[in-house]
């Protein structure tokens, strides 16, 4: 290879082994046993180096092999589709952030520690907990965090979650914890939608770690006996993991005013694009109390002075972390979601006090708006009577398979399914009107076709 | 600039961004949010414009440091050039919902999947989960992965070998997993010491977390022996990829013995590290122990590509399919690359550091620990002899660096080394460059033998001087977020003690 | 940064992007540029990497100073924000090659016809064309309508009159296009002297041209008047829109009796300025002038848009249909306005301006000439008395702000003004950054007076210092491009005298 | 409207007018006639302020109207279609540069002027011209400035061009210099495509301001007479201006080293989308010679020192300029096409010295390679027999917009129709071989089938 843009010394080999005194490159791996050594080109990519236009075209034929689906989908189950903005995005591409690494240094970091300041800052404002983390890497992972940092404080294993959380983050959180031996214990939902708690109740023992709970529930279902559960927990001394999806905390109560000791979550739906699924960001959280802030995983940004009593930010609680404790540090976490903490602050920021609350309420309207619409049509109904936020659960008279390859067919992609006749389906500001009228004739196409080829 | 903290903006009824509104559907639905949990607290939000808002953020990256700006020669951090058609290829992904149905997404699980294929390649291990978002979880995974691979064979092992010199994710991770950690000793060559190996390993011994070329930039030599040792037992040999960058192409984890290996696609596979994150990773297996991958993994079933689950897989990393618009972006870098270009990496960067050492010989006040071989992707030097002779350490000299237009080095790890020094020169990084940084670190050095005040209060050219770290970490005045600022101005706040 | 020259980069076969390449092609044909024509003297570019190319751009980037950047108060120039959604709304013509068969780019001219017809309502005309790449142009265009006018009346019309306070493209333009310039001077309100127009009048006038508010930021009240002494000689009136800002949606140039408007999108319709361009603008007219403007412009006929050219076109202005796609720009702001924020730019630009003016008035040294009216989107001030007291010019205090985070102001413009300083506050600066301009101003003059050395020497904190401006000028030493430096070394170049 | 994202005082509307004191902000137009205040909101936009994701929408909307092509065309007549690499948008879309003025503040603005420096210098290495202005509009635009150059220079008003020049650019200069009774005299051109020498001897006289050609000419033949036309031209004292397509430079003898006076051209082709035909830039550069260089139009940037003797760019020549000259100006422009610059200098630095070398040969090679093509299969010639580059006009046996329309069915845009049966394509590094060898196809099929039509 002669010349290659990104390997700019291939003109210079011969004038740096001089320099260094080798032969040859090959030399400078004479320590690597010879059985070992490769000698042949690795079978990657597609051989000979690509134009920036011949990756375009690939990246373009990739997407071809996509369905050319309408967007937005009318899909939740964990992230939902919002418009990010475009200043978000030109932040985002200031290359002295993206291409910045942990700011170690913080006199040259000024600017990246501020930003990531402040989406500690809008979190605690949002979440009312006092201390936040610069960013874990999901919902599941920040969950799986929050159990081990409660194993870690009272030594229990046994985790109580309820059976209309996120069955993704679950997932996550029990391959995770597996090492440390935790065990899982389910609490029912109710008809409501919401957690049993008799069966929460009976479920509570000494041994008991923690209790997660998620609000809205993964039903979209909102929680409505919090306080019942967090007195619970504390007259037994256990810790209340909240999980929340931060949009709807612009309309209701928000796990510090709970009092709950962790609070965690995903901000995908606050500035983050779906990315088909990461890199998102997760959130963690928790109360101003020594206890647990000593045993928070994750890297923290502070605001201190310097030398000539400027204010300045800098890392802080480092010695929790892994490359100062090793086998002691309260997470393995290094590399985390910071750049996309600098996208929430820059959406929070653009949203403000007002946009936040106008947000959130068109995405509560819509999707009130979308489930009347169906049921109003005679489409079948809501499973839970609670209420709701942004998704809900809807009953089909017909199995939902059929629904869905017909929206298919007319590039719509329709609600998750759930079991045979239901889905559950996600509506946020993205879905006008027009949209969601258009989704509930197809879906009662379908249904009609359906249903006069039986009686046919 | 003197940037205010964005809480101190006090805007009266500004909004940067207009949100669709739908009078129509307002009109057709009566809904509240019911009382009980209605939120009555005021959001304390900033209210700006949106040119308030760039104006803000974009002062702030004024204030920041990246590869774009200069040299950052962080060993073990790989801050290689993060080539611009990257951000172009992401926009692949930038809409597609997880959820969506599968046959709705097939380009971006082709690319999964060539991924897993050239990763497997690159590493020679049978296939690879992109569950793994960053370097840790991959580690995790790949303890979690020895674990059960024990458990399947009902062997109750609780010991995890690392060695003293190994990044500090690794006896974290190995903790998390539940594990006892076991320190092997690091010889007078750098190395792994056989004996003490031979030694500590016995039927306790769940594995052996190594990274190799390990932190030194040594290549661990005995790597052959060491897996036999390791193996013998039936433990598990697991490949720290942190430092991948300095043999890729020359030199495969999977012909060496490990059986698992993650690679960190933001250090070797040039995706941006967006100052700490997101990175992606990769958890990659061989034999036996690629049934343990985390799941899912895509799969080639009659031409239409599936999520599948492995045999005995672990479970699941991420919430759903690891840092997938990462992973596109490294899959636009190993296009741009081609095989040929991957297959010079590790050369190149191999001949950049080892070039960079040969520069900084017999610089007054620095020494090379473990001399006379040659240095992979980096290098470790020591200040010891500059702290000796005039007081300042390593820390001061990264200090130095942020005056001279350069990012410093990783400082103080390696722990074996003292007063450590320890520097990446990545393949992207001009010859010219190499020479300016080193012109600069011996320039640093000599002031420090003339004027050491100089160099003790720096830096004197960034935006602000050197921090308060008491300050900050102090119990009453810890500051980690804009509230505890206020609740404690309105003494409503206790100290952390 | 001390960034070199990019050819002081002295790489050795570098490439900072690959060409594709084709070998079959090559094979496959047999040819050679003819030797008669080849070229053979070296081609001297640098040879640099991506990363140093991308290093070394970002690093001048951050030497430059933009509206995202801080407060521009340039007089004239109308430097507001650039909605960040512009920047995405071009890419919808970025790949539409302007020769395309026109059905194929049917949403292109949708765009143009609807800008056509909302830039013709801003100003009360009856149709624009775009063919005009920024105001200057512009202005040509307009004169040259108004002499073909005129010719197609057989009436041979020598004069063009301006204010004595027009931007210098009025006359610039008026005598580009063969037109003796008279210049209209202004009385003591600041505005066109009626009495002296109405001598100047005649039927050698081929019109007269005027911006409104003028640069003055005063509205010519008496604009009715004007109109009809134009007028009734057959006169054409002109209306420069560089300060449209200050009476959109307010009042329209066409209602004032205009019958030729350029329109500035990068001013008033917030298209980025680009370190000087590229802008984009319009050329409108109305009645009978109409049927000059240059061609093509949009029609809708039969539901499909058409390139038409108006009857009596003066022709093409550019090459093809004007800067498309920065029209593409101004169509988002406008979408992102609406009708109630474009009918509020005018008020809420003439409110900053009037809240500035008020914030400095009675600071020591500086005077507001004309003073007692409102001014509209601009105010001048003159410094001339703290350059008697402490001389300390507008120049300096120029320098100064730069200092403080802001921009400068135009300076010694309009002529009329003794060291003047012409300060433009669009409605998108915030009213806190207005108050910190004024603090900003009144300490420099402040300052002026108490220690003059410190504003003397200003700007401290830029990358530079003050420049040589004789050295930059000098026959020995003018240096306008690199080839001249090299060329000069070599002694190959003489004095440029 | 209460509140809105560019219009940051709308609630400090009365406290700012308290601080004017005035009641209202009609109050501040008290100065306007009655008759001529508005009175009522504009028409303008679709009244409500659209968001974002709105503004997006209608972009996308607009977007399905155009035809969905197969990129790129096979288009040029003054545009090709070229890959711009993504370094250059991501350092065009840098603010610092994108929302600055015009740098009358040096001090502030050295990054600004140093990147115009570059651009002017690229241009002088690649024309070896020694001045050159930081841009004109477009090459029509640049041609009509070095009209009224030469016209400035020698007060002469006949201005000779050849029928081979772009007629766009022929259109532009005649609108431009109408004012200035600028009269244009046409020369033929030969069978080989390039200008007729004995035509352009008979044409001149005294009265001859200037004389104009362009390399390659418009059906992208090289001229090879050039060194004829500029001996001719300097024995009568005439200006002479030559027009270039400056990617084909890399190849081919630069307008310097043939001591023209002026040279021109558009710089599209090297760093620059098509942008349905604007925004371009226009070059304009000249000789070393004070005549020429005092009056040349536009801004030129210089290096000099600061106060302290450290390197610095400024703004030079401003005394030629209209806001200092007024009418005596060289030029009415300010506005130019700085960014663009910038967009060059950035390209010019990725290819360099190899890159453009090797681009203009990939695009010389394939250009050939379609003629070729065409030629073999038997579907028509080339009209000329001259060496060119990039583009060729080629005769067809049938109707060419037989061909046209059939080549729209199959979403592929052929070349551009010069007479009923011929058309001037373009090729370019981004037509590769299949995409020539399936035009080729496209093209022998519909000629067959009118063939076959005709026969039967």
């Amino acid at each position: 290879m002669e010349m290659h843009p990104w390997l700019p010394n291939l003109k210079y080999i011969d004038e740096m082994l001089t320099t260094i005194g080798a032969k040859n490159i090959d030399d400078l791996f004479n320590d690597v046993p010879k059985e070992i050594l490769l000698n042949r080109p690795l079978n990657i990519g597609y051989q000979k180096p690509l134009s920036e236009y011949e990756i375009s075209s690939r990246i373009e034929e990739l997407e071809r092999k996509n369905k050319q689906l309408i967007f937005p989908p009318f899909l939740g189950g964990g992230f939902c589709p919002h418009y990010i903005p475009q200043a978000v995005k030109m932040i985002l591409s200031r290359s002295e952030f993206y291409t910045s690494y942990t700011p170690y240094q913080p006199e040259a970091n000024q600017g990246l520690l501020q930003a990531l300041f402040e989406y500690q800052s809008y979190m605690a404002e949002l979440l009312q907990m006092e201390v936040v983390n610069s960013s874990l890497y999901d919902w599941g992972g920040a969950l799986a965090e929050a159990i081990l940092m409660s194993n870690r404080i009272n030594g229990k294993r046994r985790i109580i979650i309820p059976k209309n959380m996120n069955p993704l983050h679950r997932d996550v959180a029990e391959t995770w914890t597996r090492g440390k031996g935790i065990e899982f214990v389910d609490v029912n939902y109710n008809s409501e939608g919401k957690i049993d708690i008799n069966d929460l109740e009976n479920k509570i023992s000494n041994e008991v770690s923690a209790i997660y709970f998620q609000q809205p529930n993964y039903f979209g279902i909102f929680e409505t006996e919090i306080e019942s559960i967090v007195e619970l927990a504390k007259r037994k001394g256990i810790i209340t993991i909240m999980g929340v999806n931060p949009l709807s905390l612009a309309l209701i109560k928000p796990p510090g005013e709970y009092g709950v000791d962790i609070a965690i979550g995903d901000a995908q739906e606050i500035g983050i694009p779906l990315n088909a699924g990461g890199p998102s960001l997760g959130i963690f959280a928790t109360r101003w109390d020594s206890k647990l802030v000593r045993q928070m995983p994750g890297r923290i940004v502070g605001l201190t002075e310097d030398s000539s009593g400027k204010r300045g930010f800098t890392l802080i609680l480092q010695t929790r972390e892994q490359f100062a404790r090793r086998e002691k540090a309260t997470s393995n976490i290094t590399t985390n979601e910071a750049l996309l903490g600098i996208a929430v602050s820059v959406y929070l920021s653009l949203l403000g006090k007002y946009g936040i609350k106008k947000l959130a309420d068109e995405v509560y309207y819509r999707s009130h708006y979308a489930a009347k619409r169906l049921q109003d049509r005679g489409l079948g109904k809501r499973r839970f009577t609670g209420d709701f936020f942004e998704e809900f659960l809807f009953d089909f008279p017909i199995d939902y398979n059929k629904i869905n390859s017909y929206l298919l067919s007319k590039n719509i992609q329709g609600g998750l399914q759930m079991d045979a006749k239901s889905a559950l389906f996600c509506f946020t500001e993205l879905h006008s009107k027009q949209m969601i009228d258009f989704l509930v004739e197809q879906i009662e196409e379908v249904i009609k076709n359906v249903e006069a080829s039986k009686l046919g | 600039w003197d940037e205010p903290i964005i809480f101190d903006f006090k805007g009266k009824q500004r909004q940067g961004i207009i949100i669709p509104e739908d009078d129509e559907i307002k009109n057709e639905i009566q809904v509240e949010i019911p009382e009980k949990i209605r939120r009555n607290s005021e959001l304390e939000f900033p209210q700006m414009s949106e040119l308030e808002v760039v104006r803000h953020y974009t002062r702030l990256s004024q204030m920041s440091f990246g590869v774009d700006i200069g040299m950052m020669p962080l060993g073990s951090c790989t801050m290689k050039y993060n080539p611009k058609i990257e951000e172009k290829t992401q926009e692949l992904v930038e809409n597609v919902h997880p959820l969506q149905d599968i046959s709705t997404m097939q380009g971006v699980l082709e690319l999964l999947y060539e991924m897993q294929k050239w990763i497997a390649e690159a590493t020679g291990m049978d296939n690879c989960s992109f569950q793994v978002p960053a370097g840790a979880s991959g580690e995790l995974a790949g303890v979690l992965m020895t674990k059960k691979f024990h458990e399947n064979k009902n062997q109750n092992r609780t010991e995890m070998l690392v060695a003293d010199t190994a990044h500090g994710t690794n006896p974290a991770s190995a903790a998390m997993a539940g594990y006892k950690v076991i320190y092997v000793k690091t010889n007078e060559k750098g190395l792994v010491d056989l004996d003490i190996l031979k030694e500590i390993v016995n039927e306790n011994t769940a594995g052996f977390m190594l990274t190799n070329p390990n932190t030194l930039g040594l290549f661990e030599e005995n790597i052959m022996e060491i897996s036999k040792i390791i193996h013998n037992d039936n433990g598990v040999l697991y490949y720290d990829g942190a430092n991948l960058n300095g043999i890729l192409g020359v030199a495969r984890p999977g012909d060496m013995g490990f059986d698992i290996v993650h690679v960190n696609l933001h250090k070797t596979f040039a995706v941006p590290h967006g100052g700490g994150g997101p990175g992606a990773g990769a958890i990659c297996a061989k034999g036996e122990l690629a049934e343990y991958l985390p799941y899912p993994i895509i799969e080639n079933i009659d031409g239409k590509f599936e999520f599948v689950k492995p045999k005995k897989s672990i479970g699941k990393m991420s919430t759903f399919y690891g840092n997938v618009a990462n992973i596109a972006r490294a899959y636009s870098y190993i296009l741009g690359m081609g095989a040929e270009g991957i297959s010079m990496v590790g050369k190149m960067s191999t001949l950049a550091t080892n070039y960079l050492i040969t520069k900084l010989k017999g610089v007054k006040g620095m020494e090379l620990p473990f001399s006379g071989i040659y240095r992979k992707h980096e290098v470790v030097f020591s200040v010891k002899q500059l702290m000796n002779d005039t007081g300042i350490t390593a820390f001061d000299v990264a200090k130095a660096l942020l005056d001279r237009g350069f990012y410093a080095p990783t400082i103080y790890f390696p722990p074996i080394v003292e007063e450590a020094l320890m520097i990446e020169a990545t393949e992207t990084e001009p010859k010219e460059t190499l020479d300016e940084f080193a012109d600069a670190l011996k320039n640093i050095l000599e002031t420090a033998y003339a004027n050491p005040k100089d160099i003790l209060e720096s830096p004197h050219n960034t935006s602000v001087r050197r921090l308060d770290q008491v300050k900050a970490n102090y119990p009453s005045t810890i500051t980690p977020t804009y509230l505890v600022k206020k609740l404690r101005n309105q003494n409503k706040i206790n100290l952390l003690k």
